[in-house]
């Protein structure tokens, strides 16, 4: 189940059902505010979600997960507003019997968020000005991924 | 056609808008983002740019239907 | 850090001091108590620890990490004496402003673990009998790692 | 010599007890492990097993001191 919230993520384990974590490894991402980014100091991050194609597409992203990676479970929860530092703005977890598939998942999961989930991230300076975040994974063309 | 247009990030900065009704004779989502760019001044273009159209990532040269939600989707940086 | 204890795991996010949360992507992983292994019907397990070793051990495998991963911190907690199903056995924490080298620090730590920390998993089955788990990762020869 | 020795798991349940003080005339840790052998129906052999001394990890061949510590480790099943 994917989640798209601007409270405070949940504690990682309660995005699965408590069956579905006693299942041998459970692998766990979370993605924190930084104080820092290109030399810059950052004092918050604001994030802005296109809400309806969020939840969508996090909810493609877990399924094609799910059915690459079986048998895991995975679940995922992202934030959006405006975030202090060292606040989760995004949180992930694979759980499976077996610790490889746990991890491949969760990575993929978070990989995927990166680079498909609609949300912006525009980062506050110490100096009063605010700007748009470059993203890492730049994409060009026309087609859906 | 009668569609609606949604704005994020550096478009809605530059569109002045997060959202807004949009009619003319435009066929497909790539036809609209050429009407739009007559209207505004928007610092990406075409190929740094995904399309949705109703909450799904679709190409650029699909066809859109009337009262479709259309966005123009930057370059995202969630995480 | 590491740490070995009879009593329940902290939550993971505790091993570490929050200053080093606050760098970028964080990385857990845990291991629970599964209730079915090899097909039969697990009741609850037992863990055997020799402390002495375990916690150099422990320690050592967090140093190597945190070289050959560096930026990134670490830490890891084992738990020893009768578990019941469900509960963690075993939790590691890396966190690095990278995601990249969080992950691979977490991976390379609860697999360090598994093959090198001087614990022993003794099951308990609904039959009322009991039996040492054989390892994965069965070691031959007369060197240390 | 004398050395304490200390057992685990299966090796645990083979020499049934714990830990032992062990006194002769052995050299090395092999040296050591073939004198228990005399004493003991253990499971497992030498390949399957690593030997600490004092809390570390140690080649088979490393000569043993007056009252050190030494466990033989069978396969670990931690995590």
């Amino acid at each position: 189940m994917f989640r798209l919230q601007t409270d405070p993520l949940p504690a990682p384990a309660d995005l699965l059902p408590r069956a579905d974590l006693a299942c041998g490894g459970v692998v766990i991402f979370e993605g924190r505010v930084r104080d820092y980014n290109d030399g810059r100091a950052v004092t918050a991050l604001e994030y802005e979600a296109y809400e309806a194609l969020a939840l969508a597409e996090g909810e493609r992203i877990l399924a094609e997960a799910a059915a690459r990676f079986a048998p895991v479970r995975v679940a995922a929860a992202h934030r959006h507003g405006l975030l202090g530092l060292g606040e989760a703005a995004v949180v992930v977890i694979a759980a499976s019997a077996h610790r490889q598939e746990a991890f491949a998942a969760c990575r993929w999961v978070i990989d995927a968020i990166k680079e498909r989930l609609p949300v912006w991230k525009r980062e506050h300076y110490a100096d009063g000005t605010r700007a748009w975040v470059a993203c890492g994974c730049h994409h060009h063309g026309t087609e859906a991924p | 056609m009668n569609v609606r247009v949604r704005y994020f990030a550096q478009l809605r900065d530059a569109a002045g808008t997060g959202a807004e009704d949009v009619a003319g004779d435009f066929r497909t989502a790539a036809d609209l983002w050429t009407h739009l760019c007559a209207r505004h001044v928007f610092p990406l273009g075409a190929a740094d740019l995904r399309v949705s159209v109703n909450a799904k990532y679709v190409p650029f040269g699909t066809p859109l239907g009337e009262g479709d939600e259309v966005a123009f989707i930057p370059p995202v940086s969630g995480g």
